[in-house]
């Protein structure tokens, strides 16, 4: 089932996948599960997953699922096949990192609004610019294969800070990408933002959308680049959360317009338009 | 001790567990999975809890709103709602289409703001009872009412006649005697009391010396405080005769058989349901196997 | 916030890392470990503070006596002690032998016990220090004083003339303002207060519908209880001058670093010890870490 | 170092033993690890143990370590190999007996109060009557053991419920045991006390020590039939312990004198004259 903005709906509860496999990517890790259960998700959704055990122990934390991005569904002879692309930063990434072929995987999912296109915008002529960076490259590579599926104009842009942070360049084997490193390893040597400016201020100036996911400070310079030109775009967003299905109103994120949404079942994809920073409020982000 | 049906209140429910207020939105939720969750065989509760509602629209705390334990959580959500108005044109309709009855959680700062949330929703046909909201450590309001047995008694005072409907009163544990509010709220005619409402809780930023919260304090729940729970159910349950309603840490059906047995006519989940979303459903199944063994 | 020495109410400790009192036997440990034990560089603990005494001997509650949860345990031990005769003969001795600062934990019914209590151990040369357990939740009367600020107010008035050593009251977490108490306890002279002690809790055995405690209800530590900890600190560190024991939960460096940032001066480690009789050393050497990076 | 009554002291603190096999026997299992900087313990001695990791989790217990009377203590030429018989009865047994060679068992120990005999008897002239049951068999495998090697006239009597209850055997493998099942599918069939007062009534009569562990009902009747018939015995108790080195004052045992001794530190060996009965007391063990 497809909602009005074009999510997909979960299937009720929770369930448990099997790992099929759980590989090193750059610093990261692709982590793959058959979902046989379950739909093929949107590009831009993403999945609560907890390990089925070993999710805390010795009194230590993790005790709530983590919200990943869906990074590929594939379809294939024994089920649907997610991957998600993950860094070990704490103890759920920790956990969900040492999972093995074979172990459980609890999932709730897909879950929260995806990528879509302003209506006023005819994307399959408009074409879409994807920027990303770091491990927001997981939702862009799903979209980049539907968008390529549709035949909708594709240029995309990924930026790394090192090699230990180049994970899931995989995902994108198939095409071709401009690159920007911070460090200068790969591709232009800066970042991936001062791709995308040329690229709008050049001749090949979008009047399609700007798709975009990766670290706040990225995400915030997308924002700002598109906004100062009038270009449309959309963000995928993070911010901690305990339930991804609207339950707990603890991933409030300021509007715009004042207030906040929920950005589980309002996000994470938000019109660039739609907030006043991507960059996350509030003291505990200083840690 | 069973998992069969139950009167409460003069409702009669399916089976005793229910939701903690503001732990499921059932209309988000909805709209996650779909009309497959309002199917009466797959909704995880007997009778529906709402979020605690205000007068005023309210947008909640600044973020960060979420702290993990390695048993539970800390929030300081804020209490964001519509606001009656908003509440009763978006939110009611919705919650009318559940295939259980209807309890509108609500919380004012005076007897007034009481007064006119009781009245502008006790009166709806969806609207089966009403859960008043005296114990969100969140919001300073809420304490006043809820650490005083003579204010919760003058509130219930002015309120109670104002409907027929169920009044459940909700409280506080951070209180030296819990049951001397559960005693004023029977006094001034409650029908029911709920317990435990989180636990007064902060966590201090990673790598830093101020509090992560955007609020600077919240409250904890989840399995930290489940035998907290059990003691101040247990010593409610023994001193008065209106009914209660259990909650704390519930992620099993043995943890909802402890709270049955402390006395506890009804049992909620709140924060098992952010990790599964059928915990209700499941918790329920497995007091029903134990009701058999 | 560093592992390095602090200065408490006068007393020089090499390390802010104090056990709480009840949860650590040294002369039963160097009994188990040996001579090892008070070894100055192998002690855990700054300062050593004694489990609870009381003016006649105490057999403790009956058992069973102990209930676990995921992350802590319940406790209804009852303050099983000799009484201050058989403290001041048989246990003081081993306890002037530790390399660290003593102590000594004491809980009267009443102004009158308190002062046999301090009159009989303040003179003591071996002791340094007092901590008065105004909290103790196993014991009915410990609640009283602990309760009200005026009672603690009286008693704090009445003992106090009684020694120039430290005096540090140790408050419940079952109340709705342990600020209340800690401003009350300064007023009348204390020296510190500390907290958190256990909070009310009740498990129910499984298979029955009966409290599994011998004494029906306990106090919850460990884990469960360090976030609750850290707000009741804050809110105390922030309102009172005097120096501030901070302790409840403590398992890691930075929970003891949390402790710290939230006002205290001493952190205390409890139930940790009883799954690591080192618990304490290693918190210390994780502290240090903290303090470095 | 060694106690007065033959205690044998711990290293300080708690230290990662590496666990060397992990053998199901009988409805049992028999855990070893590998005790490099531990002492040889004395019989009747115990140990605090907890997985190093997979310690609770997903908000479950265990939190607390668990004790265990070691069973066999062998010195090998990889070191000192410590055996624990264990039942899977609760998550705490649960996570031991799933521990793998290799994996890492926390432990503290040896702690306790050795077996022993009264100063007045001649144990190597008077021999020793060992009793035990169930679980019952792993402190008197080490008894055996270090009786035997003294030269101190043994006899042993085990007794067993059914074969789902008759693990440790393999402990026994030696020597010469009298048998007893509940189920008459070993030995006699009825409670290995009826093989105990038969040899006490007979020509066999003790004047030496009984040494007895097992389930509590088992250690209730050796102490009524020792106490009747003023034969000196030594029982080895359980009870809940959180700590296991005296700071808790969580496991008293009522004493026949009055009061609570800790069972963790004046045990768990105890003289079946110091207490009034081997019955746990309280609500909780009805459970
Ligand atoms: C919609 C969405 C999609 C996402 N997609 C991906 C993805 O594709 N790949 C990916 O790797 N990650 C993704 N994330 C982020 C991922 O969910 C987090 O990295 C993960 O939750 C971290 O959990 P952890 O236990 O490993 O780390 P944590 O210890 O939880 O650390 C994460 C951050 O939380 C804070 N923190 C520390 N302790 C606590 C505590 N006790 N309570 C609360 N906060 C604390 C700190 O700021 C820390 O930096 C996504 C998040 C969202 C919301
Ligand atoms: C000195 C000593 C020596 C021992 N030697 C051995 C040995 O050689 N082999 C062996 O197998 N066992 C031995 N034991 C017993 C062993 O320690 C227990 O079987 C073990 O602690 C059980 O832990 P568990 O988590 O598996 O089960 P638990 O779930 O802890 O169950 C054990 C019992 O505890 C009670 N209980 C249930 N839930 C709780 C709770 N939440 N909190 C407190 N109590 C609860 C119940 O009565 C239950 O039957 C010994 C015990 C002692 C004290
Ligand atoms: C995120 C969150 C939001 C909550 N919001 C409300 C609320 O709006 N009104 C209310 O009465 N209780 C609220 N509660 C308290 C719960 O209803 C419940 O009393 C408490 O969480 C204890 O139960 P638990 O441990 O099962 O979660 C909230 C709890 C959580 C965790
Ligand atoms: C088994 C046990 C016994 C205790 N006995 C005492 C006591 O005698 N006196 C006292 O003031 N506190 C006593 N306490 C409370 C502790 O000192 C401490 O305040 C509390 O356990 C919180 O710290 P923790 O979570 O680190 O254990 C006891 C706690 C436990 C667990
Ligand atoms: S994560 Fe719970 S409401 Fe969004
Ligand atoms: S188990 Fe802690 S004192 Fe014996």
């Amino acid at each position: 089932m497809s909602g009005a903005d074009g999510r997909v709906q979960a299937p009720l509860g929770r369930r448990r996948l099997t790992v099929s496999s759980n590989e090193p990517s750059g610093g990261y890790r692709i982590l793959s599960a058959l979902d046989e259960a379950g739909p093929a998700p949107a590009a831009g959704q993403f999945y609560m997953l907890a390990a089925e055990s070993g999710w805390g122990g010795n009194a230590e934390r993790p005790y709530l699922p983590r919200a990943f991005s869906v990074a590929e569904a594939e379809v294939t002879d024994k089920g649907l096949r997610l991957d998600f692309l993950l860094e070990d930063v704490g103890p759920g990434t920790h956990a969900l990192a040492a999972l093995e072929a074979g172990e459980g995987l609890m999932v709730t999912g897909p879950l929260g609004r995806p990528f879509s296109a302003p209506r006023e915008i005819n994307l399959d002529a408009a074409g879409a610019i994807l920027v990303g960076g770091g491990l927001g490259l997981a939702p862009l590579a799903i979209l980049r294969k539907a968008l390529g599926e549709r035949g909708v104009p594709l240029r995309t842009l990924l930026g790394f800070r090192d090699e230990a942070h180049s994970g899931g360049m995989e995902l994108f084997r198939c095409c071709e990408v401009g690159l920007a490193s911070e460090d200068g390893h790969a591709g232009h040597r800066g970042y991936v933002t001062d791709l995308l400016a040329a690229m709008l201020d050049g001749d090949q100036a979008a009047s399609g959308v700007v798709y975009s996911c990766g670290p706040p400070a990225m995400l915030e310079a997308v924002r700002t680049m598109c906004a100062e030109r009038g270009v449309a775009c959309e963000l995928a967003l993070e911010t901690p959360m305990a339930c991804g299905f609207g339950a707990c109103f603890g991933c409030a994120v300021p509007l715009a317009e004042g207030g906040y949404m929920r950005l589980c079942v309002d996000g994470p994809v938000v019109g660039g338009n739609q907030i006043e920073t991507a960059m996350p409020a509030g003291s505990g982000h200083r840690g | 001790m069973s998992a069969s049906p139950v009167e409460f209140c003069g409702i009669e429910l399916e089976h005793p567990i229910i939701n903690g207020s503001g732990t499921f939105d059932a209309n988000a939720a909805r709209r996650v999975f779909g009309d497959e969750l309002i199917a009466a065989a797959n909704f995880p509760f007997s009778a529906f809890v709402s979020k605690t509602i205000t007068p005023a629209p309210r947008p909640g705390n600044p973020p960060p709103r979420l702290w993990e334990e390695a048993a539970g959580m800390i929030n300081s959500i804020g209490l964001p709602n519509k606001g009656i108005e908003g509440f009763l044109e978006h939110d009611l309709p919705g919650l009318g289409e559940l295939p259980v009855p209807l309890i509108v959680s609500v919380m004012g700062t005076s007897a007034e703001e009481f007064t006119t949330l009781i009245e502008g929703v006790a009166e709806r046909p969806e609207v089966d009872g009403l859960e008043l909201n005296i114990s969100c450590p969140n919001v300073h309001s809420g304490l006043i009412v809820g650490e005083q047995p003579t204010e919760t008694l003058a509130l219930l005072n002015a309120v109670r006649p104002l409907t027929g409907k169920p009044l459940i009163v909700k409280l506080t544990p951070n209180v030296a005697d819990p049951v001397a509010i559960a005693r004023a709220a029977e006094a001034a005619g409650a029908d029911a009391v709920s317990l435990i409402n989180t636990v007064k809780a902060r966590a201090i930023a990673p790598g830093s010396s101020e509090p992560w919260l955007g609020a600077g304090s919240g409250g904890l729940s989840g399995p930290a405080v489940r035998v907290i729970a059990v003691k101040q159910v247990a010593d409610v349950a023994e001193a008065v005769a209106i009914p209660v309603v259990g909650m704390g840490g519930v992620e099993r059906g043995s943890d909802a058989r402890d709270l049955l047995a402390a006395g506890a006519t009804l049992v909620a989940v709140g924060t098992a349901s952010f990790r599964d979303p059928l915990a209700g459903a499941r918790i329920r199944a497995e007091l029903a196997e134990l009701a058999m063994s």
